[in-house]
């Protein structure tokens, strides 16, 4: 494992549970887009985007959760991850937002899926 | 290869106390298929129950449509890797039945989405409103991972379409059609002077829910390979893909791809359908990187003059489809994408989330934020306690006189991004 | 104005204010600029800096002008 | 049912009053006429919908005296109370296209009445308008009157009585940036396979969806010796000679300014100024080396860092240009700075 390589940004308390002794994991008490706004900011500062922000076919809004991977390196600001984000954050206001709608149990539904569409970019990001 | 696609013609669907196919007519033992279904341990319980078109009936969450297939000659069989051992199909004969389909349902997840009206507006945008659906709602065991409840009605469903299907083994089929690729050498010898042309097709790959399997392999672990565009047609790619039900492609689309059969119209007339490549769409950019360069290598070392690429999914694969188009426009071969449209209800926002000047010929399955009214319908198939939660459902979505009010993203298969339906948007 | 001048085949560079427009509008050499009224200058300067100000601008474009450019590049 | 009321809007070309010598032709009402393609629109609205009243005004008037025409003929509009207006169809000329855009969309924000106009995809009233109000797509000149008419009038009574309007594909109106829902004859694999089969052969074909930055220009390559290059200014911070000698307008500039900077070495308070009504005009009007830094220039001419300073500067008003106009600006000075051997361009704009 390649760990300190990159960087997970997450407002999913699932994902900061199971990663937080093993992971540098910058966990945020923020929105779908403000999590985002969050990676721009970052992106801004050097990092590179190394998953997509719009990872899941679950829209923003619909669900509350999102975690990102970046590097924990900076260089020059990246345009192509610029331009990934920045689209990215359009988007979230196409769907209506009804996250404050859902019961616990489907919290943790979505809590699960967002981590393992995470798990699946850190399955990529780990055979590096 | 050669494959000799049997039609079956089933024109209605029956319970009954044995199962079999008599005159068109599929009768259905109840306690068999159940049987079936709880082959695995982890389903509790299942319902059958049917659902024709034009019926007052509301089919809610799907999870995947399926249509019953018989591998009668050749290599392998149906669903291989999955249900069928591995082995290489898409050649000898093959029975579908035409005209129905087996319907999974069931929570999975709290958001679990997916709706198929028989009838109404609803029915106008889903193609499973046409089919006589065989519907089947499995309960899981409790304490059961959503994973492994996904796994089980996953397999579940191709257990029982192939269960339907091998009813038809020893039948005529009502039509038959022989579909037919050549060798790279045969078909530069054969058809010189026309253009060649492939099918890219992405695949969902993104993880729980998100997945799709090729011969059984998760489609995010694959790197882009070359399929003969028969192949599908004996189920070698599978929907493992639950979520946003508009853009999704149910196993149905991939047995069915119409953007495959589209090209075999044309194969040897307008152009020279050379083959079907696979790619995948993962989260991980650099994987992205890899994959779209692949795609474009292969349509370069193919000699191919064309492609069609289609896409599964929102946000993150348009992505992948812009980088797969440039790239492989980059090498010379033309291409057109097929993709749908987030557009907000009021059609104003920006459709895609990635744009690049090379995708200039685009076709689109329609904006799946417009909102359509769906009526109280008589039955219920399913549970609809979780229509509001569903994607594309609103606050108001639960309106008083009992009519819904939601996106077309909750439609099952609305708009289809490989070409499976007629809705478009300007 | 500043894709059409591109099209003709000779590079330009956009000195603007807002690059952000700049981004719109099509260009691919960009330098940003001081402020709207006074995009090359500062009057809060006195006549020398400010004459300073406006030639480091000036070399920051003709550095964008020689440099080559694969798709839109703010030169900061 | 009552039929439409209908105003419609011609110029005094289409109201057969002359060409371009009698484009001055003030603002005119005449209640309950029917004039010119007003007759072929009444063929086509099939008594649903009829014009009370046609509006007829040069385009030289309008376009010279904007506001108060524009105020002329709301007035008249609202006086006649109509359930619809039509401007045009405006084919190819370019003036009267921008007056159809300009007044059907200001009859409609303002009057909250809904229009309609119609003109080629090339007018430069079709860039500016067709995203405020519905514009029929027409072909290039009037012979292409009777297919604009057949489109025009049933979009009209829709839009009279206030039904949904379907997708720019089916109501034949130019695409305006709001994405429709509708269903073709056929499904998407075989429009795809039909539109690859035109790409492959280089025969036109037509997108379902554009996309939006599609018209980028790649950058020519970097200039390679910077010491012997010509480089030439151009602003659209509206810089021009003190007096501004050609009358550049400070916003909706019709023309762009073209001068001659030989042997100046310095923009002072007294020599030039900004004709831009955009932005405060004090701190370019004291020194226009603010925007257009000739100054520096000319120095580093001196120096040898650069070969030459173009003797020819190029200025627009940024604000309020039409993109259209100031497409067709850049076009003809860029012609002109590539026949005077200009090796690159530095654009300031405010």
């Amino acid at each position: 494992m390649n760990r300190g390589k990159y960087i997970v940004l997450t407002n999913n308390p699932l994902v900061f549970d199971k990663l937080e002794k093993t992971h540098e994991v910058i966990y945020l008490e923020t929105t779908y887009e403000g999590l985002l706004r969050e990676v721009r900011d970052r992106i801004h500062d050097g990092h590179l985007l190394l998953t997509h922000p719009l990872s899941g076919s679950v829209k923003p809004n619909e669900t509350p959760y999102k975690s990102v991977l970046i590097s924990a390196g900076k260089e020059e600001v990246d345009r192509r991850s610029l331009t990934i984000i920045e689209n990215a954050i359009d988007a979230c206001h196409k769907f209506q937002d009804k996250t404050g709608r859902y019961g616990e149990s489907v919290l943790e539904d979505f809590q699960l899926i967002d981590w393992t569409l995470l798990e699946s970019g850190l399955a990529s990001a780990d055979a590096w | 290869m050669r494959l000799e696609m049997g039609h079956i013609y089933i024109k209605d669907i029956q319970f009954a106390s044995e199962s079999k196919i008599e005159d068109g007519i599929l009768y259905v033992s109840e306690e068999a298929v159940k049987a079936v279904a709880l082959e695995d341990e982890k389903i509790k319980s299942v319902s059958f129950d049917i659902a024709k078109p034009g019926e007052s009936v509301r089919i809610t969450p799907v999870k995947d449509v399926i249509e019953p297939r018989v591998k009668v000659e050749g290599r392998g069989g149906i669903f291989p890797g999955v249900i069928s051992k591995v082995d290489t199909v898409g050649e000898g004969k093959t029975y579908a039945l035409k005209g129905m389909a087996v319907v999974t349902a069931g929570k999975i997840v709290g958001f679990q989405e997916g709706i198929i009206d028989m009838t109404g507006p609803g029915a106008d945008y889903t193609p499973f409103s046409k089919t006589l659906n065989l519907v089947m709602v499995c309960e899981p065991i409790d304490n059961i991972k959503q994973h492994e409840y996904e796994k089980a009605v996953r397999f579940a469903g191709f257990r029982v379409a192939t269960y339907i299907g091998e009813l038809a083994r020893d039948l005529t089929p009502d039509e038959t059609k022989v579909y037919e690729t050549c060798t790279i050498k045969e078909g530069m010898e054969k058809y010189p002077d026309l253009p060649r042309v492939a099918y890219v097709q992405m695949l969902q790959s993104q993880g729980l829910l998100h997945d799709t399997y090729v011969y059984g392999v998760d489609a995010k672990k694959i790197v882009p390979t070359i399929l003969s565009p028969t192949e599908i047609m004996d189920g070698a790619i599978v929907s493992g893909n639950c979520v946003s039900a508009c853009d999704k492609n149910p196993t149905y689309v991939h047995l069915n791809n119409p953007v495959v059969h589209d090209l075999f119209e044309q194969h040897g007339k307008t152009l020279n359908f050379v083959c079907q490549i696979i790619t995948n769409e993962n989260v991980y950019l650099a994987d992205k990187q890899r994959s779209s360069d692949w795609t474009a290598k292969l349509c370069k070392m193919l000699d191919l003059d064309g492609v069609i690429v289609s896409q599964e999914g929102f946000g993150n694969p348009d992505t992948d489809l812009i980088m797969n188009c440039k790239k492989i426009e980059a090498e010379g071969v033309k291409t057109v994408i097929i993709t749908d449209e987030y557009a907000g209800r009021d059609g104003k926002s920006q459709s895609l989330a990635d744009a690049d000047q090379a995708a200039d010929a685009v076709v689109t399955g329609g904006n799946a934020n417009q909102v359509v009214i769906l009526p109280k319908l008589d039955k219920v198939i399913g549970t609809l306690d979780y229509v509001t939660k569903i994607a594309g459902a609103s606050e108001e979505t639960l309106r008083e006189d009992g009519s819904l009010e939601v996106e077309l993203q909750v439609l099952t298969g609305a708009t289809n991004e490989t070409g499976f339906n007629k809705l478009s948007a300007r | 104005m500043v894709k059409e001048i591109e099209r003709a085949g000779i590079p330009v560079v956009h000195i603007c204010t807002v690059t952000p427009i700049s981004m719109t509008v099509g260009a691919n050499r960009i330098v940003p600029a001081i402020a709207i009224p006074h995009p090359l200058g500062n009057p809060a300067l006195d006549k020398d800096e400010e004459k300073e100000l406006r030639r480091k601008i000036v070399e920051k474009a003709l550095k964008a002008l020689t440099t080559e450019v694969d798709g839109q590049t703010i030169f900061e | 049912m009552a039929k439409l009321k209908v105003v419609h809007y011609i110029n005094q070309f289409f109201a057969q009053i002359g060409g371009e010598e009698k484009a001055d032709y003030p603002v005119e009402l005449r209640v309950g006429e029917v004039v010119g393609p007003g007759m072929a629109l009444t063929q086509n609205f099939k008594d649903e919908a009829e014009i009370i009243a046609t509006i007829v005004c040069g385009d030289s008037y309008f376009n010279e005296n904007l506001e108060k025409a524009k105020a002329e003929i709301l007035e008249m509009v609202k006086e006649q109370a109509p359930d619809i207006f039509i401007a045009g169809p405006a084919f190819n000329a370019g003036r009267y296209g921008v007056a159809c855009g300009t007044i059907a969309a200001a009859v409609q924000e303002e009057l909250g009445i809904p229009s309609l106009t119609g003109m080629y995809v090339e007018n430069p009233g079709a860039d500016m308008f067709k995203n405020q109000v519905y514009m029929v797509s027409t072909k290039n000149s009037a012979a292409g009157m009777r297919d604009a008419v057949k489109k025009m009038a049933p979009l009209a009574v829709k839009l009279g009585k206030g039904e949904k309007i379907g997708s720019s594909a089916e109501e034949g109106y130019m695409p305006n940036g709001i994405r429709v829902n509708f269903f073709e004859k056929e499904r998407g694999s075989q429009r795809a396979v039909k539109m690859l089969i035109k790409k492959l052969a280089g025969k036109p074909f037509e997108t379902e969806f554009p996309m939006p930055d599609f018209d980028r220009v790649d950058p020519n390559p970097a200039v390679k010796d910077l010491a012997h290059a010509k480089i030439a200014l151009v602003t659209s911070g509206g810089i021009v000679p003190k007096g501004n000698p050609d009358h550049i307008e400070s916003s909706s500039a019709s023309h762009y300014g073209e001068y001659d900077i030989t042997g100046v070495t310095d923009l002072t308070e007294d020599t030039y100024e900004t004709a831009h009504g955009g932005y405060d005009p004090v701190y370019a009007n004291e020194d226009a080396d603010r925007v257009l830094p000739v100054d520096v220039l000319r120095d580093m001419e001196k120096e040898g860092i650069i070969g030459e300073l173009h003797h020819l500067f190029y200025t627009t008003t940024g604000n309020g240009t039409a993109v259209a106009s100031a497409k067709a600006f850049a076009d003809e000075f860029s012609k002109k700075l590539v026949a005077d051997g200009v090796d690159a361009v530095i654009l300031t704009s405010t």
